[in-house]
């Protein structure tokens, strides 16, 4: 791996990088809201990815002027314009829950919550307080 | 020689507002509390980003990418001094005091006790 | 004409009518517009599994355009079948739902429950017909955020549905985007996403460590959708907590689409001679399985909510399916796409007895069901008949898979494995009875003032318990249909 | 009508009878009626197809193709002609026995009791005609789910604890091992059917006949051979015409047909001896058979006795199953004939004599032979004919067994069948002894107080006690008599049996 | 040079990711994150997708803060400090880390103009777009056209998370009574007047964003987005009541399906004319006038779902009641 390659790659280390910290703030973090910022991460980090293996050096972004010129591969924009879309529908819909969390259990750390519905079971095995 | 004329001109207005950003961003660093810190994104805002625009109007020539930049040069022009002033005003309402602010001649320990209260 | 486009028409129809119910502002119209649109989906379905059985396959170009530039829909046995499991399960659950949830949701909800029920049945129809890589993870994200959304409902009776789908939202996102990753990495080896042109272009990368990666991580992302052993955390509390009806239908579909997304991209896109396949087969998902099999069953007995206790049996079940494909033989595939089949009938009718005990008794445990075997006896019969098909009693459609994974186990020379699925079966035994001696064998509480469930609950579940026997007695068409698709997926002439 | 209109009649009809007597739950009379016309038109058609087997080709049909290549059919062969003959009549004879102890001892929901039972006839009838080992495993299953009702009747919580290992057990063993085995042989062999000779000769090697054997003859449980006897004495708890259900005419007959049918239809007799696959399982059931006997001695309560007498008795089918010679499958079969007719009649007794004085130990049943002269009388001829005396039925089966281990030389088995008949004698006949002959002065125990009867003791004390209800005495007497004719027509159930001796 | 600024964005952007992972107030997390959504955005365009840039900066930096911060104003300021042990998150994340960049070594090199994914689908789409289609930005031609399905499932997929925030959270907005008056920061005249003046720019860029997406960066989603943010501006300031009255939530509510069906209505028109669905060729007098026809009314119909479901979101979140008082903003 002599230094052109490995540097060729390095731009997907960095991402692989990026990758990782999304992940690890989505696993270990117990704050919803911190969660979703990590998975917010982790999933624009794939997007780079994405983009990053469409891209020729020396080329321009994939719009015809005309004259002949390399462009860059259109279609792994095509995927991410789609991906983001689910990032954002599944950042949204995250958030509502956390809305909701919060009315519901007056708190929106994973710890607490569990506490208060370990306590709701064993207390009777009804269902849990009305919201 | 006009268009070396004209690359020259646009170089230097891009460096000089490379510089200016340069300067607001240390501004924002070494500025001591929240309102003194205003200043040096006032001056990214504003002056850096014109400077750069002109820059860019200077390569661009007369093309349809010139009109776009005078767009954002006056969006620009509206939204900055007002996000500034959205920002200020939110944190004087929030209760935020500027450290050392300037009053009205009183006795020092006055002073020294807002100093205790903030 | 209508036939030409029957593989995109049962996508859109759905598809379509979902705004259209956003448009109704009483649940009522809503749900009589779904239950008309899931009648004519399941009939297209059916028109698709005759058409696939003459012809072999049917190939839809969307768009016009050739297959690896545009996005294509390949239609064989196998999706055909289970997209006839996914309509048909929507149907029966449509009448189902009306009581059930108008008791368990808020009502200003009821309307839109429909809409997602209709978005969440396009996701899983989408998913499971596409030919395209891509188009599998758009129309899985579609299924997966109303699923989200339908499992965060059930916060009308008890709050912890909430935390429930948050849970289900981020493991379910985590996976994903590990399946995200997967198609990216082999779409920048092989620069398609279509996967039949796929298949043909990994055939030169055998050895390749990108192409390695990237089956790691779809079998990774799928196995979390499917809630294969070790990432099944989720499950039991967003079955549980869910509302009644949305169990029903997740418990019978959900995971069905994600088995076989995951038969789909092992068997056809990686092909049967990958040389990983054979090593994750016999070292990961053969133990993985069985311990699913173990664990949960064993977990499931000592459950106090019965809702939870069938989902800890669902994960079960599902260790059945990762077991059947661990053979990579042509019985062990035709028990894995018949188990889909069979266990979609089994725990869609347990579930629907469920919802209707908790229709009458507010909550399903096994205080409230004591004594329900006289109060409730058309109800509780159903029970004891899906617990019986659980089993794998004779003449139900439960013994008909166990026998074919037992056969399975036997022809590829593992015969431990035969008694290990015949033992753990013998778990559904304690749990099934353990619910059987409390419905009849005690006194109801004096004052327990249940009734039978209302005829609208009992006539779908009645339909699929009917089905449940029926199809254990003539198994003849499903074990067919299993067996074409085992030969079609493992290339096996047919 | 056809042959397999009769046979498919002979299913339908007990479960036609089993809605009957579901719809006529309301009224007792009716309910009763419903079940005796059953249990008559049953034996009627059992009969007509005994007829028709002995004149022409065995009749068949075939139900149901459920999955390509296994089929629900029926088929008849000698075996199960004669185990359909045996439950279709024990169960008329039952049937009355179980009005009277019903109505005598006042049990709750009897509709349930006799729904269950129709269908558990129903399925032993089904188990009896099967034409391959898938039908037979079907019918099986339906049977251990049926009689499981009967075993938790009184819903007491002991009588859950026995349902649940009744069912446990039961369960267990036939989906845990006896599924696998007969998986195991469809792979191997393709087909299930019973065929003379059997249809593994070749498809399975000789070292892995004896675990096949093993895994069939411990999956079937209701065989109950010793290491899965544990249901059977558990089973105790249920009323007695059930527990005369599941040791003499349905359950465990069920088991012991088949493993004589796995040992005849799908090893095959010759391939057994050629293999010695059996030979292990020899040596099982002579363990069984003594271990049994030796417990059932220790026993005070009489129906633990004879259940534990069940058990040993039925190793004697076994022993004649893996003995794996002509004579050996006669005797077993035999046996089944027999053991059913003495066994019946013994409990028959058992019941009675709990309904008349609601004694269950035997050391308290001092004297009470003079006091119930009937009842005692069957149960010594019953007991005889389990032991194995000339004028009882039982004589043949167990004189076919001595000659098969003649035949086959084995002396040791030969002195194990004789030392078990010793130990029959040693637990039965005490219990008739004491009934005649001990005047014990013991005061007996708060019977129930009938006008006082003619008995001619002595004692006022004895003279208090009066025999059960006439329904409750006249089927023991019936039995009895069944195990005399036994005797004296065994010729007959001779010729049935013998084609499936013949290779 | 190219590469110098490459790697100047990514390792800005790792130093984005890492200062998030250490924060522990959430407002400053909410901020650091629409930071890094704007420079993955310059990242990209350096990186030549510039369709991507455009849509990244409006959803990452404008519509997720919006909505995180409007979160945070419903739950927490703080996070806890975690209790759990941070051993197996780690571990997951090494061994995935691990794997991951064992997968890259046999990867084409960065920019390599000769890797596959250069060579099999993409040249046809370079090449077939002019006379096919004819349409400069092949990025919309592939998005509208070739691939249009996969967008249509993108429509559904915001259509399915506007109806699930609905039914999350319609439940709990209250009325707008006059309370909610006080919202509407009247003492806030500067932002009221230059609120005033700037909607009406926004809402053309919005316009000509939706038409301008076949010859530049642009599309529908972008539209739609920037159009719903002026309603959210006009909405923060001016207060959620007289924004109700200029885009009333049921009208939001119809808006929200009718893109839906917009998009899929044009594919099925193509069954009246015995062709596959989605193909625009019918719709006009050439194939290649129909495929503009139909590129501009699917568009049309994204931009619309989109708009609607920004709005619905905000209103949404901003309709619940706020546990604490505007003052302490």
């Amino acid at each position: 791996m002599e230094f052109k390659d490995a540097f060729g790659l390095f731009n997907y280390w960095i991402v692989i990088v990026l990758m990782m910290t999304g992940l690890y703030i989505v696993v270990s973090r117990g704050n919803l809201v911190k969660k979703i910022v990590g998975l917010n991460i982790f999933q624009t980090s794939v997007f780079l990815l994405y983009i990053s293996m469409g891209k020729v050096t020396g080329g321009t972004a994939p719009i015809l002027t005309g004259k002949p010129e390399v462009f860059s591969n259109p279609l792994p924009h095509v995927l991410i314009l789609t991906a983001i879309v689910v990032g954002i529908a599944t950042t949204a819909l995250g958030l509502a829950l956390v809305v909701r969390i919060k009315n519901a259990y007056n708190s929106i750390e994973e710890d607490e919550i569990q506490k208060l519905d370990l306590a709701a079971e064993n207390e009777v095995d009804e269902p849990g307080a009305r919201p | 020689m006009i268009a070396l004329l004209v690359e020259a001109a646009s170089w230097t207005f891009l460096l000089l507002g490379a510089f200016l950003v340069l300067v607001g961003a240390l501004g924002l660093v070494r500025m001591p509390d929240f309102y003194t810190r205003l200043h040096p994104a006032g001056i990214t805002d504003s002056l850096g980003a014109d400077f750069i625009l002109t820059g860019l109007v200077l390569q661009a020539g007369f093309s349809l990418v010139t009109v776009k930049l005078f767009l954002i040069g006056a969006f620009l022009f509206f939204t900055s001094p007002t996000s500034t002033h959205a920002i200020a005003n939110a944190a004087l309402v929030a209760g935020l005091k500027p450290r050392h602010a300037v009053v009205p001649p009183r006795p020092p320990e006055k002073a020294t006790q807002d100093e205790e209260a903030r | 004409m209508i036939s030409a486009h029957l593989p995109i028409l049962q996508v859109i129809v759905p598809l379509i009518a979902a705004p259209l119910s956003a448009f109704c502002r009483r649940a009522g119209v809503a749900w009589y517009l779904s239950l008309v649109i899931c009648a004519v989906s399941f009939a297209i379905s059916i028109a698709l599994l005759i058409q696939v059985l003459e012809e072999g396959h049917i190939s839809y170009l969307l768009g016009s355009w050739a297959a690896p530039w545009g996005i294509e829909y390949r239609v064989d046995v196998v999706n055909a079948f289970v997209l006839m499991i996914i309509s048909g399960i929507g149907t029966a659950v449509l009448p189902y739902a009306r009581t059930s949830i108008a008791a368990e949701i808020e009502p200003h909800n009821q309307a839109l429950f429909y809409t997602a029920y209709l978005l969440c049945l396009t996701g899983l129809l989408g998913m499971v017909i596409t030919g395209d890589a891509f188009n599998a993870f758009v129309f899985l994200e579609i299924s997966s955020l109303s699923t989200y959304a339908l499992v965060a409902l059930g916060a009308g009776t008890d709050r912890r549905a909430l935390s429930a789908a948050y849970t289900y939202l981020v493991m379910g996102t985590i996976g994903a985007t590990f399946f995200v990753i997967g198609i990216g990495l082999v779409y920048m080896m092989t620069g398609t996403l279509n996967m039949a042109d796929l298949a043909a272009r990994l055939q030169g990368l055998e050895h390749n460590r990108t192409v390695l990666v990237a089956f790691a991580f779809i079998v990774t992302g799928i196995g979390l959708k499917l809630a294969l052993f070790p990432m099944h955390l989720w499950l039991p509390n967003a079955y549980a907590f869910a509302p009644s009806a949305v169990t029903v239908f997740l418990a019978a579909t959900a995971t069905k689409a994600a088995v076989y997304l995951l038969l789909r991209f092992l068997f056809t896109v990686f092909g049967i001679d990958y040389h990983i396949l054979g090593l994750t087969m016999t070292w990961l998902f053969t133990p993985l399985a069985l311990a699913a099999m173990f664990a949960a069953s064993t977990v499931a007995i000592f459950q106090v909510e019965l809702k939870r206790m069938l989902a800890y049996s669902s994960v079960a079940q599902i260790g059945y399916m990762v077991l059947g494909m661990s053979f990579l033989s042509v019985t062990g595939l035709t028990a894995t796409i018949i188990h889909l089949f069979n266990h979609a009938l089994m725990k869609g009718a347990l579930f629907m007895v469920l919802g209707a005990i908790v229709l009458r008794q507010g909550a399903a445990t096994f205080n409230t069901i004591r004594g329900l075997g006289r109060k409730m006896p058309w109800t509780m019969a159903a029970f004891v008949t899906g617990g019986l098909s659980l089993i794998g009693v004779p003449l139900t459609v439960g013994f008909v898979s166990k026998w074919y994974l037992v056969a399975a186990a036997l022809e590829s020379g593992r015969w431990p494995l035969a008694v290990l699925i015949v033992l753990s079966s013998l778990l559904a035994v304690i749990y099934v009875w353990r619910v059987v001696e409390a419905a009849y064998l005690e006194e109801p509480p004096a004052d327990s003032k249940a009734t039978e469930a209302p005829l609208s609950m009992l006539v779908p579940t009645w339909i699929l318990i009917a089905a449940n026997i029926y199809f254990g007695v003539d198994a003849g068409l499903t074990s067919r249909i299993a067996s074409a698709g085992a030969r079609l997926l493992l290339g096996v002439a047919q | 009508m056809s042959g397999s209109t009769l046979l498919v009649l002979s299913l339908l009809m007990p479960l036609a009878g089993a809605v009957l007597i579901g719809l006529a739950g309301r009224s007792p009379n009716l309910r009763e009626a419903v079940t005796m016309t059953t249990a008559a038109a049953l034996f009627a058609i059992v009969i007509a197809l005994l007829m028709r087997f002995n004149a022409g080709p065995a009749p068949e049909v075939m139900l149901q193709e459920v999955m390509p290549g296994l089929k629900l059919a029926l088929k008849i062969e000698p075996l199960g002609m004669m185990f359909a003959v045996i439950a279709s009549g024990l169960w008329i004879v039952n049937s009355i026995y179980s009005i009277g102890y019903m109505r005598g001892n006042k049990e709750k929901n009897q509709t349930r009791f006799y729904i269950c039972f129709a269908i558990a006839i129903m399925s032993a009838i089904g188990v009896a005609f099967s034409a391959n080992m898938f039908t037979l495993f079907v019918f099986y299953e339906v049977l251990s789910i049926s009689t499981y009702p009967l075993v938790a009747h009184k819903q007491t919580p002991e009588a859950k604890a026995s349902g649940r290992t009744y069912l446990g057990l039961l369960l267990g063993t036939s989906i845990g091992l006896m599924m696998v085995a007969i998986i195991w042989t469809w792979v191997a062999t393709g087909t299930l059917d019973f065929t003379k000779g059997g249809i593994l000769e070749g498809k399975v090697s000789g070292a892995l006949a004896p675990l096949l054997l093993a895994l069939y003859v411990c999956g079937i449980g209701k065989a109950a051979l010793m290491p899965v006897h544990r249901w059977l004495p558990a089973a105790m708890v249920a009323p007695t015409p059930v527990s005369a259900l599941l040791h003499a005419v349905a359950v465990v007959k069920a088991g012991v047909f088949t493993v004589m049918k796995v040992a005849v239809y799908i090893f095959g007799v010759d391939f057994l001896a050629k293999t010695g696959a059996a030979t292990w399982l020899m040596w099982l059931a002579a363990f069984s058979l003594l271990a049994a006997s030796i417990v059932a001695l220790g026993k005070s309560n009489l129906k633990a006795r004879l259940a534990y007498s069940t058990v040993s008795q039925l190793s004697y089918v076994t022993l004649g199953a893996a003995l794996a010679t002509s004579m050996g499958v006669m005797g077993g079969s035999m046996q089944i004939a027999m053991h059913a007719m003495g066994k019946i009649t013994l409990f028959f007794c058992a019941g009675a004599i709990y309904t008349a004085t609601h004694k269950t130990e035997i050391p308290d049943m001092d004297g009470l032979g003079r006091a119930m002269p009937f009842t005692y009388g069957a149960f010594l001829i019953g007991a005889l004919s389990i032991i194995g005396l000339p004028p009882m039925g039982g004589s043949w089966s167990k004189w076919y067994l001595l000659i098969a281990t003649a035949d086959t030389g084995q002396l040791v088995m030969m002195l194990v069948l004789m030392v078990s008949s010793l130990l029959n004698v040693a637990y039965l006949l005490p219990i008739v002894g004491r009934g005649f002959f001990a005047g014990s002065d013991a005061p007996p125990a708060h019977g129930a107080v009938h006008a006082a009867g003619a008995a001619p003791a002595p004692d006022t004390r004895l003279r208090a006690i009066k025999e059960a209800p006439l329904f409750c005495v006249l089927p023991p007497c019936l039995t009895a008599a069944g195990c005399i004719a036994l005797f004296f027509y065994a010729d007959s159930l001779y010729r049935l049996l013998e084609p499936i001796t013949r290779p | 040079m190219e590469s110098v600024i490459n790697m100047a964005l990514l390792v800005f952007l790792a130093g984005t990711a890492f200062a998030i992972l250490r924060r522990t107030t959430l407002f400053s997390v909410v901020m650091l994150s629409g930071v890094f959504s704007l420079v993955s955005a310059a990242l990209l365009v350096h990186l030549d997708a510039v369709d991507v840039a455009f849509t990244e900066a409006a959803v990452g930096a404008g519509v997720s803060t919006v909505l995180m911060l409007s979160t945070l104003a419903l739950t927490a300021r703080h996070e806890a400090p975690g209790t759990r042990s941070r051993a197996i998150p780690l571990i997951v994340v090494f061994l995935t880390g691990l794997a991951l960049v064992y997968g890259t070594l046999d990867m084409p090199r960065f920019g390599d103009p000769s890797a596959p994914v250069h060579q099999h689908v993409a040249p046809r789409y370079i090449s077939a777009t002019a006379h096919e289609i004819g349409m400069p930005n092949i990025v919309t031609a592939v998005l509208a056209s070739y691939r249009g399905f996969d967008t249509l499932g993108e429509v559904t997929v915001i259509f399915t998370a506007g109806i699930a925030v609905l039914l999350l959270l319609a439940g709990t907005i209250r009325e707008p009574t006059t309370a909610t008056k006080i919202t509407a920061m009247e003492h806030h005249l500067v932002l009221r007047v230059v609120t005033k003046v700037l909607i009406g720019p926004i809402l053309l860029f919005a316009l000509y964003v939706q038409f301008h997406g076949d010859y530049g960066p642009g599309g529908g989603f972008q539209a739609g987005v920037i159009f719903a943010a002026a309603f959210i501006i006009y909405a923060l300031v001016f207060g959620l009541e007289t924004a109700g009255n200029a885009l009333p939530g049921r009208a939001v509510r119809i808006l929200l399906a009718l893109g839906v069906l917009i998009y899929s209505g044009t594919g099925v028109v193509s069954f009246f004319f015995n062709k596959n669905f989605l193909d625009y060729s019918v719709l006009g007098a050439t194939a290649q006038a129909g495929q503009h026809i139909g590129i501009i009314l699917v568009e049309f119909g994204v931009g619309m779902t989109v708009a609607a479901v920004m709005v619905s979101t905000f209103y949404a979140f901003a309709g619940q009641n706020p546990p604490i008082g505007d003052e302490e903003w």
